[in-house]
């Protein structure tokens, strides 16, 4: 039974709950463990980025060295956290001053980082770890042909040579899951564009122009859900359409990967929160 | 035989016929050009190659028009570009002799045209072709019957 | 909460600028800014820039090209440098490998030591800085509820020392790392 | 095949594809001229130029003995020599031949017009027949060529065509104006890819060919006449010092008289202060560690270049052409430059470092913190010198922003433009030349190297801007010519001259001063004297067949009579009527 340290990040945990539910669920059903990460912090992504490197090294440093100190790979569920630790991770293995500084304020902590503990995000483990051929042996209710649209977001799959989990170019992770699960993967324009969610933080109007271009490019392929990789990408591409500029037009459910794969596994509704979405999945637990 | 001036009516689809004289180097190669690059023009010119304008006498121009040709083009290099150095400059010299002889014998000089259009002027040839034809076709026949 | 219209950096025109190369030798310096050199001002960044694609005023290019004419005050000023969502839509598509989400958090880095940082932006690093993470105050008992009917752990468990031990230490300590 | 027999024509019409078929009716053509008196064949095939129809050609030509071949089809500047070829392996004189333009000339030109065209191809293959009949054998000609090139220049291209014929076994005329070889390339102190100063790039080349004993080094003089033809030019190469001149018997030459800098007056305050120079001049300024102004030896703080000076001006003649070789030449500079000076800043239109390992360079550049900025094609820089000092003051279009700067040196990145005296090179081997001014090739793609004057090759900088390099190249490319010719010790010359008949000549002596060549003198033989052709000298242009009042100047395979019955069997041709006048 593979054992992985679950670190769940700020976002997921208070405004999607139904995303951990269903990773944790979803993956002990296909023989993953996941061990809460204890006393976690913040990963420092985009803000304290922002403004000192050393500090932005440190927080998701200490993370790193916390899954070490577990003695297991860390599994990540969010662009931002996967992204952050995984360059933070690369910069520590390639520049010794900055990881030597980055340990001294770990000691304190009774921690240490020397690189034995690997970052993964929630799609390597399933491509990876789990492997298309178990996934297809676990659906039991698989979907009838239903049309769905993936979206797999920025810092998921970008920088492709640093974080390595799919083509940044051309990502298949999401569709080829859609195809085992029954569905039909459907391409749209702008597949590896921003959903806009980091833009929040500077201004709300250009964050929803972004993301409301991106749906109207999977509208015009009418497909009934998109499936994502980000708890962020999946609050922003569900919150964009209920803005006043698209709010008469038809909502298209948005779905996190491994809720989505629950019910073809046989899991039930319940325990992966279906009913918290704030559009309703039915068209396409129904189809 | 003196050709006749006066001016009956043109009868519509009548084609004047014109005898066009273009030297190998550049005028020719001109009218290449145009080929190539599909300009189309009138149909109404037959193109005679000569190595040099400077080739043609005067009476290849006067024959012609005696022969019935109902307008002559000369096409060939602009001065200074002759590849034979001078043989535009003389055929130019010979031309104003030859449009007084025209005069003389009563036929309009509007019939007869001549032109430098080097080879990359395909547009420049072409519209040569178009001025003197449409220039012959208000003249109307030369009223010259072979005899 | 957060200000519709970006505060323009208007066209300096009163002084010209003099070039110097003293400002890309700087953020050179600063992680993050190590290839700014590369860049031949193609444009292919902004050709595939969703932020340019919807916002007239940002050009990434253009930022570059400020930087490499030495532009310093203009650009640690502007907001623009704050715009870019690290994407790196553009470093996949530069054929020079530079990447400009790195470059941008270098601008960045250096216009918070100098005190530039977007009012929006300083409100949310106050938070996590404060609170250890951003949405503390989010955590509300009805989400609790929702957590616990999933079975999820109502106490999150975050530390919160370990942020303000890292603010003390690099950020208000201000030491120029 | 007497020129006495009948007449004896086969028609050949091509379809060439759609390219003709698709247009004129060709099938109707053949047919008609079929009927044609001394036609004994006639027939329309798909591909004329094709092995197969020319092999139908040849035999029919054995099958019905025929001594006179037309072919319709493309324009014969296209495949004259490929038919002429076919023919005479058939045993038919290659002057025997006619073609005529049904596509470029027909088709082509009249897509919307199907009957008028039909009509026209008609009349035209009517017309080349007519020729056809009057046209006669004519002996094919060839030349002996003298085994000694003339090279005209002896900058680098000079120096590699000198070397690489010398090398072949061929004696060499080496000209140069200069009192010194080695052009412009050795008086760069460092020239781009390699790091060494031109000097150092051309020591192999100067030693090889001062020590050569085929090559004749000619300094300080200039080709004072060229005359003769192919194979056989007389040339006097005039010493300007000493007034010496010599004389030669030459075969083939090649041009590689060069470029000269463009001294961009009125361009960004050039000429007033010694602190705003050159490209040219800067790089030809001794290698020191520092660099200084020219003016008062002070250490250069900042060094600002601009690009495109005196080029890439449309409707300026002469200056619409990008010079090619600024763009990788500045940026090399500049990278080399940059660790000497405080801030070098290069103003640009565009950035074109194209050539091999060039690219290398403007990273280089950059790398070294080169500050490269884009001026717009109207707004150019301004460069105000009242003050004393240099003011460079433009926009730059990527970041939109006005900037200025006090220049310690100012380099103007100019372009190449030809010698002053290229006029007098051109006319000397009657070369035409381009819009930029430097010298026409035979044909841009299939014949850059060679021209219109046969025998005289172009090669480096005469022929466009380019750097060294590519100069190189066209002169490695010009000598291969050059000894083709040579080694082959003979050459076929245009058998089509003009020839005097002595009865009917009036001694007026109007075809001596017409001809350009001067390749008619009088034979005081007789008595009045009779005027000759020197056959050799003849470029078969015509202009004294046309100026001869008594008509006894026969131009051959373009008789007045070939001419003349054209134009009869174009205008005086009654359809369907049997006869026409002879």
């Amino acid at each position: 039974m593979k054992e992985f340290a679950l670190f769940r990040g700020c976002t997921t945990p208070v405004r999607l709950p139904s995303y951990e539910a269903s990773v944790i669920v979803v993956l002990k059903k296909l023989g993953i463990n996941l061990v809460e990460m204890e006393d976690a912090n913040c990963c420092g992504s985009q803000y304290i980025e922002s403004i000192n490197h050393t500090a932005f090294a440190a927080m998701s440093g200490r993370l790193l060295a916390i899954g070490e100190k577990m003695g297991l790979d860390i599994l990540a569920i969010c662009g931002a956290c996967s992204g952050a630790m995984k360059t933070v991770k690369h910069e520590l293995d390639h520049n010794k001053k900055l990881r030597k500084e980055v340990n001294e304020i770990l000691a304190e902590e009774g921690l240490e980082y020397t690189g034995k503990s690997e970052v993964k995000h929630l799609l390597q483990i399933f491509s990876e770890d789990i492997g298309y051929t178990a996934i297809r042996e676990a659906i039991v209710r698989p979907y009838k042909g239903i049309r769905l649209s993936a979206h797999y977001g920025c810092h998921v799959t970008r920088p492709e040579e640093i974080v390595q989990v799919d083509d940044a170019e051309n990502p298949t992770i999401i569709d080829k899951i859609i195809e085992i699960a029954g569905g039909t993967a459907v391409d749209y324009v702008g597949k590896t564009r921003c959903c806009g969610g980091p833009m929040l933080g500077m201004n709300v109007g250009l964050a929803g122009r972004i993301g409301r271009d991106k749906i109207e490019n999977i509208r015009n392929e009418n497909v009934q859900g998109i499936i994502t990789a980000c708890e962020f990408c999946d609050l922003q591409l569900t919150q964009v359409q209920f803005d006043d500029e698209v709010s008469h037009l038809p909502k298209i459910p948005v779905m996190t990967l491994p809720q989505f794969l629950g019910p073809a596994l046989g899991i039930d509704f319940d325990s992966l929160g279906i009913e918290l979405n704030k559009i309703s999945p039915q068209p396409i637990i129904r189809g | 035989m003196t050709a006749q001036t006066t001016t009956q009516k043109i009868d519509a689809d009548w084609e004047p016929r014109i005898v066009a004289y273009c030297c190998n180097w550049c005028s020719y190669a001109g009218a290449d050009l145009a080929g190539t690059s599909r300009i189309q023009y009138p149909t109404n010119a037959r193109i005679l190659r000569v190595n040099c304008t400077g080739r043609l006498a005067t009476e290849f121009i006067l024959a012609a028009l005696d022969m019935g040709a109902d307008g002559v083009l000369v096409s060939g290099c602009h001065p200074g570009d002759c590849h034979y150095t001078s043989g535009n400059l003389k055929a130019r010299a010979r031309w104003a002799l030859m449009e007084t002889a025209l005069e003389q014998a009563g036929v309009n000089p509007r019939r007869v045209r001549l032109q430098w259009a080097s080879a990359s002027e395909a547009q420049i040839f072409a519209d040569g072709v178009k001025i003197i034809t449409e220039q012959v076709k208000k003249l109307g026949p030369i009223r010259r019957e072979w005899k | 909460m957060v200000n519709e219209v970006i505060e323009l950096n208007q066209r300096n025109s009163q002084s010209q600028h003099t070039p110097s190369s003293a400002f890309s030798k700087e953020i050179e310096k600063t992680p993050g800014g190590e290839d700014i050199q590369h860049c031949i001002q193609c444009g292919m960044c902004t050709a595939s820039c969703m932020v340019a694609n919807m916002e007239e005023q940002y050009r990434p290019r253009k930022l570059i090209q400020k930087i490499l004419l030495g532009m310093r005050e203009e650009v640690l000023r502007s907001e623009l440098p704050w715009l870019c969502m690290t994407c790196r839509h553009c470093e996949e598509r530069c054929q020079e490998d530079v990447s400009l989400a790195e470059i941008f958090h270098a601008v960045r880095i250096l216009a918070a030591r100098e005190g530039h940082i977007p009012s929006n932006v300083q409100n949310v690093l106050d938070t996590v800085l404060e609170d250890g993470w951003m949405l503390k105050d989010g955590y509300s008992d009805m989400i609790e509820d929702d957590r616990d009917d999933l079975g999820l752990a109502t106490d999150l468990g975050w530390n919160n020392e370990f942020t303000k031990k890292v603010k003390k230490r690099y950020i208000d300590g201000g030491n120029k790392k | 095949m007497s020129d006495t027999q009948e007449p004896r024509i086969g028609v050949f019409v091509c379809h060439c594809g759609h390219n003709i078929a698709g247009y004129v009716d060709v099938e109707k053509v053949a047919k008609q001229a079929g009927e044609l008196p001394n036609v004994v064949f006639s027939a329309d095939e798909m591909f004329m130029c094709s092995d197969a129809g020319q092999q139908l050609i040849k035999d029919k030509i054995k099958e019905l003995d025929l001594n006179r071949v037309v072919v319709a089809s493309c324009s014969p500047r296209m495949h004259e020599p490929t038919f002429r070829r076919a023919v005479e392996e058939a045993g038919v004189n290659r002057y025997q031949f006619d073609q005529v333009n049904l596509r470029e000339h027909v088709s082509w030109c009249h897509q919307n017009e199907w009957d008028k065209a039909t009509e026209k191809a008609w009349d035209l293959v009517r017309m080349s027949v007519a020729r056809a009949r009057k046209l006669e054998s004519l002996p094919v000609k060839t030349v002996r060529v003298t085994p000694r090139t003339l090279v005209v220049g002896g900058g680098i291209a000079g120096l590699r065509a000198a070397m690489d014929i010398a090398e072949r076994g061929f004696e060499v005329v080496l000209v140069e104006k200069d009192s010194e070889l080695g052009g412009h390339v050795r008086k760069h102190t460092h020239i781009f890819p390699t790091d060494q100063s031109g000097a150092e790039v051309l020591k192999p080349l100067l030693k090889d060919v001062k020590r050569h004993e085929r090559i004749t080094v000619m300094l300080n003089s200039k080709v004072t006449e060229f005359d003769g033809y192919i194979g056989n030019f007389k040339v006097t190469v005039k010493n300007e010092k000493t007034g010496v001149e010599n004389k030669f018997d030459i075969g083939t030459a090649v041009i590689t008289t060069g470029f000269q800098p463009f001294k961009p007056e009125g361009y960004y305050g050039y000429g007033e202060t010694p602190d705003i120079i050159t490209l040219a001049e800067l790089q030809e300024i001794p290698r020191t560690e520092g660099l200084f102004r020219p003016s008062d030896g002070k250490p250069v703080k900042r060094l600002v270049f601009i690009g495109c000076v005196g080029s890439r001006e449309p409707g300026n003649l002469g200056h619409e052409h990008c010079s090619r070789y600024c763009c990788s030449a500045t940026a090399k500079a500049a990278g080399d430059l940059a660790t000497r000076v405080d801030e070098v800043m290069i103003l640009y239109q565009d950035v074109r470092t194209y050539g091999k390992g060039h690219e290398e360079l403007h990273r280089l550049a950059r790398k070294h913190h080169v500050i490269y900025s884009k001026f717009p094609r109207e707004g150019k820089p301004k460069v105000d010198t009242s003050s004393g000092k240099i003011q460079v003051s433009w926009h730059d279009v990527l970041a939109d922003a006005d900037l200025e700067i006090d220049a310690d040196l100012l380099v103007l990145s100019s372009a190449m433009v030809p010698p002053e005296d290229i006029v007098e090179t051109a006319n000397m081997f009657s070369l035409t030349r381009s819009p930029d001014g430097f010298f026409n090739p035979e044909h841009i793609k299939l014949a850059p190297l060679t021209t219109h004057t046969a025998g005289v090759m172009i090669a480096g900088t005469s022929q466009a801007a380019k750097n060294a390099s590519e100069a190189v190249i066209d002169a490695s490319g010009a000598a291969a010519k050059a000894v083709s010719l040579m080694a082959m010790g003979e050459v076929e010359i245009e058998s089509t001259v003009s020839h005097v008949i002595p009865d009917l000549c009036s001694s007026c002596h109007t075809c001596v001063t017409a001809c350009p060549y001067g390749a008619i003198s009088m034979d005081t033989e007789h008595d009045p004297p009779i005027a000759f052709v020197q056959e050799a000298k003849c470029k078969g242009c015509g202009t004294c067949a046309a100026a001869c009042p008594s008509s006894a100047i026969v131009m051959y395979h373009s008789t007045d009579d070939q001419i003349m019955t054209m134009v009869e069997a174009f205008l005086c041709f009654e359809p369907q009527v049997e006869g026409g006048s002879s």
